[in-house]
């Protein structure tokens, strides 16, 4: 047996990426993927806070069926601005533009991504678009809903439309910059030895996600820039009035806006694909089945998006192709969730913060995706659909999974990130806090929806009380939940313990190299010649049951 | 791996084709066929010569198989976007709303 | 029927027990498949929990024989709910023959209904239990949703152009109506009732409010100020424009060999963007009307369009209406109460 | 090929290389890839508006045709020829980058440009008659709403001035964007212009020129579509 401990890692030198240069034109300036993921981190943050903050409003407001705490013009914005912000500012960029941009070099053996001016470039264009989207919340707001649906949001409304339309136009070329930059970093960037199959399944997703980044994002471009344009000039391709079709616009909104879900969850599967494998101490149970799921579910991710019409006067044969399309891309969905559970049979299996995080996961997404059929299910989804049971749904997508995924992440590279340790302790207890807040804030959320509660509701009918009361008590747990990290992680910053360059013990490409790593990343170009999640010799390999010569290694 | 140089001379015949391809359908524009032939023909001209720009004036036939299957994967994608919109718009008449 | 918490609505449709028995199924389903993950992950954290520091597992690879099972099984389960969904889908959206038409024009933010004999309601919906009712909709404006929970039905009601809703109320009660498509400032606040009544309460609300002319007698109005007659005839006879009598639900032959069925989109089509789809034999002469009518007028002309006599099919929902109503449809004058078929300024509150 | 990386590290560094390529070859296939990754997204950028053409061009037949017939087929049609031919030169700047030649790369380098100027300056003559006609749609010009004279527009029967007006709608944010991409690209090329004029591209560096003439091509290939979508779809029904 090959202990761990004993792969070779440089002594520690002093210098590293973030006291290689100081100053604040140097962060600025940077073209260092590390230093951009930082940057990105910080925006992201801030944008999170931010939808909280719109979240907890909202939450505020339902606790009475009155709507008396804030007027319904009010209110409108400020789920419209929760959706935006959150979607477009927090979830789209917040695994790949910070963990996958940190990761994604190190983990193939590369000194920086392909096009690290393109890099930093995106960086500036988010941020761009985040101060167009801001402004246009300061000016007066908007209350188009997220999804800005036709004839609304073009001729009807009395907000600032088109400014966070501009906002979030221009944020889709940075989330088209970093896929592109992916993409190309890797096909071509990868270390020697470095095989497609003996990459980790972070690339593998985030490769998928990429690709529906530089596929589904120019789409909603074009879409938002001729709402805007219409909204301008009183003509249009969306408006009835002038023979327009409103359904166009919904059918090429969620072009893009179905596989963006996609592009929120596939990087939070990959960190799981990480911390499953990587905290039992095993490799992935059918790597390759996990990582073609990820490429089948971008592929038939953008086949679905008709399921958000089954009511919108889509036609009912169309609706039948699209809620067939809708259950088969549930099928790798399931096939990951199966892997990861397997993976952990016979393991050694820790239960660090990284890791509670991960079995979160795996179970609210479980949940989330499973009501997703529901919502599939052409008859179920005609009473469902615009009810708080999407609202719970997509929650648990987005809450449970993409965000647990997320977090889950920053817990376990948070070392090789800034070279200190989270206080473990504390890291326990919010995730677990973060749970159960979750849970009591979406569960009531789902049976309120199959009542009948239709969402976007300022007022509501009394019998839904119940179950906003626990829904409104769970967000409060769950936004104290958030900011335990939030205190701890700059704590750490200065006061966690110094890091090792492996703390973990792992095998993976990015502890081979010290916390935090070197601007170069390493110092000279690795040679692969392991496979992923390589706890053990090859030769060690078990071959469970009796499995005939079918079973093959990976 | 060095990439492959296109001469001069291919060059030039495919510029040749893509003017008379330009001036066919400007002609046959104003000829009136039967049916949809008049969109069709049109469309068939212009994929022909788009088809002659991407594969030598952009050296795709030259190219490694990656950018083939880039290519291929934009065409894919614009006919799913096509072909399921149309999906819908196409079939709003079989089941009539009516009666 | 209503418990301490309850899990459904109440269930007051003939697609309320087949919605819900679907989403039990759905339901248990998710339920085994959320235990039996759960289940196996705790397990797993518990059993395999790291004891020694350094331990580490023998590595597994893989098994095609369980990727295939987990692959299939899946499949098949959700094959058996997509045809499940699909075909009480077909069943909700395929409009049945022979239903009580009524016609909801939606707005900012509140619903206006019409039923086809005269009688006017807002917010409210009157309709007799164990019957079948089809709702023809419009919108006004922006994109609204008639949503009956308890009916567990829903359509979009979409500016430029009807969808419909059918249902078949099986319980005495009032419901809510919601507007489930965000539709502005008052969303929340465009909500209303669903009375069902038994027939014979019905019949006497129906009795108690013949305030208004029938659509169809304003329809046959408009179909003489607007011109309509001068060519189409004055009983829709045709002339230099295609024959109406009889017209609805037929099919018709277009120019250029298409034969489409004559139904209300159609016919709107036809009033708005008459060049879009001409008749065989006809010139496209007529000028459009966009923009002249109301969605209201339209509703009128179309409700006249369909009453007129000649059809293979006997215009089903006025033949089998309420016979307290009939006499009303003969009386063409407009009602002072209600300001007729809404000026598109009208009643906005 | 893409599996294939130097192990070592390059041994005549470029004075192009940046540092964290291993060498030009691998730069150079970034660069390329890269290209052909943002094409495709442009592809779709453009597709929603071809979806929305097609759809509407299908709804509203006999006004598309009549407003398409009014657009000048001539300018058209001299614009596609002077894109056709900025192509076949870019082409060659291409090779003669490739071969080394400097002079006649700077040369077609240059015809280029001039050749997309003239393209936006005939295009400009367009947008203009389209002014003088108030046929640019909506108030996007406040002074002068859309307002054609019907008469002069030779409508086809069943076509109705609404409908004129989604075509124009559609006809300016299609040309409009291409002029876009076509502006975009005569800034790029003054760029290479100046940088081959400074010596900066040999064959072993030529990558900016190579991947500059993708974008070229590609906004071409755009035009090539538009051309007979826009102008000519709708011209037999003048004599049928």
């Amino acid at each position: 047996m090959q202990p761990i401990e004993s792969f070779e890692v440089p002594a520690p030198s002093k210098v590293n990426y973030i006291n290689a240069q100081y100053g604040l034109k140097s962060w600025l300036l940077t073209k260092d993927h590390k230093r951009i993921a930082l940057l990105y981190l910080g925006s992201i943050t801030f944008f999170f806070f931010i939808g909280g903050i719109y979240a907890l409003m909202i939450r505020l407001e339902l606790l009475t069926p009155q709507g008396d705490l804030l007027q319904s013009t009010t209110y409108n914005k400020v789920f419209t601005q929760h959706g935006i912000i959150m979607i477009f500012f927090f979830l789209i960029p917040s695994i790949p533009a910070t963990l996958g941009n940190f990761l994604i070099p190190m983990m193939i053996g590369a000194k920086d991504l392909a096009f690290p001016r393109i890099n930093l470039l995106s960086w500036y264009i988010y941020m761009l678009g985040g101060i167009v989207t801001i402004y246009a919340l300061l000016a007066g707001g908007v209350d188009t809903g997220w999804t800005f649906y036709t004839p609304f949001s073009t001729t009807f409304s009395n907000s600032y439309v088109v400014a966070a339309g501009l906002g979030i136009f221009i944020n889709g070329f940075s989330s088209i910059l970093t896929g592109l930059n992916f993409i190309v970093t890797i096909h071509t960037m990868r270390a020697p030895g470095m095989t497609w199959f003996r990459m980790p399944l972070f690339l593998w997703s985030h490769y998928a996600t990429s690709l529906i980044m530089i596929l589904g994002t120019p789409v909603i471009a074009i879409t938002i820039l001729l709402l805007a344009f219409e909204r301008l000039s009183g003509v249009g391709i969306f408006n009835p009035a002038l023979g327009g079709d409103p359904v166009l616009f919904q059918h090429l909104f969620w072009f893009y806006s179905h596989p963006a879900v996609y592009i929120m969850i596939l990087p939070a599967m990959g960190v799981i694909s990480e911390l499953v494998a990587n905290f039992s101490r095993k490799n992935i149970f059918g790597y390759s089945f996990v990582a073609f799921s990820s490429l089948a579910i971008a592929v038939f991710g953008f086949l679905v998006w008709g399921h958000h019409l089954f009511v919108a006067s889509q036609s009912v044969y169309a609706g039948m192709i699209f809620s067939f399309l809708s259950f088969a891309v549930a099928i790798p969905s399931a096939i990951k969730v199966f892997n990861w559970t397997a993976t952990l049979y016979k393991s050694s299996i820790s239960y660090d913060t990284p890791m509670l995080y991960a079995l979160g996961f795996i179970g609210l997404f479980t949940i989330g995706g499973m009501t997703g059929l529901f919502l599939a299910s052409l008859a179920v989804d005609v009473h469902l659909s615009d009810t708080y049971f999407v609202v719970a749904h997509f929650h648990y997508i987005m809450v449970g999974g993409a965000l647990m995924g997320y977090l889950g992440g920053l817990h376990y590279w948070w070392p090789k990130i800034s070279g200190r340790m989270y206080p473990e302790g504390w890291g326990r207890f919010s995730a677990l806090v973060i749970f159960v807040g979750f849970n009591l804030t979406f569960l009531p959320q789902f049976v309120a929806g199959y009542l009948g509660m239709p969402r976007r509701y300022h007022a509501y009918p009394p019998e839904f009380q119940v179950f906003n009361v626990l829904s409104t008590a769970g967000a409060s747990i769950l936004g104290f939940g958030m900011l335990i990290p939030a205190i701890y992680f700059v704590w750490s910053m200065r006061y966690g313990k110094h890091a090792e360059a492996n703390p973990w013990h792992l095998p993976g490409l990015e502890w081979r190299t010290q916390s935090p790593p070197l601007t170069e990343n390493f110092e000279v170009t690795p040679i692969v010649t392991w496979e992923a999640y390589e706890f053990a010799p090859p030769e060690e390999t078990e071959v469970v049951g009796k499995f005939g010569p079918e079973l093959e290694r990976i | 791996m060095s990439e492959h140089i296109v001469s001069v001379r291919v060059y030039f015949a495919i510029f040749l084709a893509l003017l008379v391809g330009t001036a066919l359908t400007v002609v046959a524009a104003f000829v009136d066929f039967p049916w949809r032939f008049n969109t069709i023909v049109a469309l068939t001209i212009a994929s022909i010569k788009a088809t002659l720009v991407v594969l030598y004036f952009m050296h795709v036939r030259y190219s490694p198989r990656l950018v083939w299957v880039i290519v291929a994967s934009a065409l894919f994608w614009m006919g799913i976007l096509f072909a399921f919109t149309f999906s819908d718009y196409l079939t709003r008449g079989w089941l009539s709303i009516g009666y | 029927m209503q418990g301490w918490l309850p899990l459904v609505p109440e269930s007051a449709s003939t697609f309320s027990w087949q919605v819900d028995a679907l989403y039990f199924y759905l339901s248990g389903v998710t339920l085994f498949f959320v235990l039996l993950i759960s289940a196996v992950l705790i397990f797993f954290t518990i059993r395999y929990r790291r004891r020694t520091p350094y331990e580490i597992p023998r590595p597994i690879a893989g098994s095609h024989k369980l990727e295939t099972l987990w692959t299939v099984i899946p499949f098949v389960i959700a094959m058996t709910m997509f045809g499940w969904g699909a075909r009480i889908y077909f069943e909700q959206y395929k409009p049945p023959q022979n239903a009580i038409e009524v016609y909801v024009v939606g707005k900012q933010w509140m619903w206006k209904l019409q039923h086809a004999t005269g009688q006017r309601e807002i917010n409210e919906l009157h309709v007799p239990v164990g019957r079948k009712i089809k709702l023809i909709m419009t919108s006004e404006d922006v994109v609204h949703d008639f949503f009956v929970p308890a009916f567990r039905t829903k359509a979009d009601v979409v500016p430029g152009r009807y969808t419909t809703l059918w249902f078949e109320a099986t319980k005495p009660g009032k419901y809510h109506l919601f507007c489930a498509e965000y539709c502005g400032m008052n969303h929340s606040g465009m909500i209303g009732s669903v009375y069902v009544m038994e027939p014979r309460e019905f019949d006497n609300w129906l009795a108690g409010n013949t305030g208004s002319s029938t659509p169809a007698a304003a329809g046959q109005q408009l179909y003489q100020t607007l011109g309509c007659a001068s060519c189409h005839g004055a009983n829709g006879e045709g002339g230099r424009g295609p024959t109406l009598a009889g017209l609805f639900g037929r099919p018709t032959q277009l120019e250029g060999g298409q034969t489409i069925t004559a139904d209300e989109a159609y016919i709107r089509e036809s009033i708005l963007n008459p060049g879009a789809k001409i008749v065989a034999g006809f010139t496209p002469i007529m000028p459009t009307f966009q923009g002249q009518v109301t969605e209201d007028q339209l509703v009128q002309i179309l409700a006249f369009i369909k009453s007129l006599p000649g059809g293979t099919r006997a215009q089903g929902a006025q033949g089998t209406a309420s016979p307290g109503a009939s006499p009303a449809a003969s009386t063409p004058a407009a009602s002072p109460a209600s300001s007729p078929a809404g000026s598109p300024t009208g009643n906005v509150r | 090929m893409i599996e294939s990386h130097a192990t070592t590290q390059d041994v005549h560094g470029h004075p192009a290389l940046q540092h964290h390529f291993e060498n030009m070859e691998q730069q150079r296939e970034a660069g390329t890839i890269g290209m052909w990754v943002f094409l495709v997204t442009e592809l779709m950028f453009f597709g929603g508006m071809f979806l929305a053409y097609a759809l509407y061009r299908s709804q509203f037949p006999a006004a598309f045709a009549s407003a398409s017939n009014h657009l000048d087929i001539t300018l058209g049609a001299v614009n596609t020829a002077v894109l056709i031919v900025s192509s076949f030169t870019m082409a060659l700047a291409v090779y003669f980058t490739q071969v080394g030649k400097l002079r006649p790369q700077i040369i077609c380098l240059i015809l280029t440009l001039v050749l997309g100027v003239t393209f936006l300056g005939i295009k400009a003559v367009e947008y203009h008659e389209k002014y003088t006609d108030r046929l640019i749609p909506g108030h996007l010009i406040p002074s002068a709403p859309f307002g054609p004279d019907a008469h002069a527009l030779h409508l086809l029967p069943g076509a109705t001035l609404p409908q004129v007006e989604m075509f124009y709608w559609i006809y300016f944010a299609m040309t409009g964007m291409h002029a876009l991409h076509m502006i975009i690209g005569a800034g790029l090329l003054t760029f290479l212009i100046i940088y081959s004029i400074k010596g900066r591209f040999d064959p072993e560096y030529h990558g900016p020129v190579e991947i500059i003439g993708l974008y070229w091509h590609f906004v071409d290939i755009v035009w090539i579509f538009l051309f007979p979508l826009l102008y000519l779809l709708g011209r037999h029904f003048e004599h049928g």
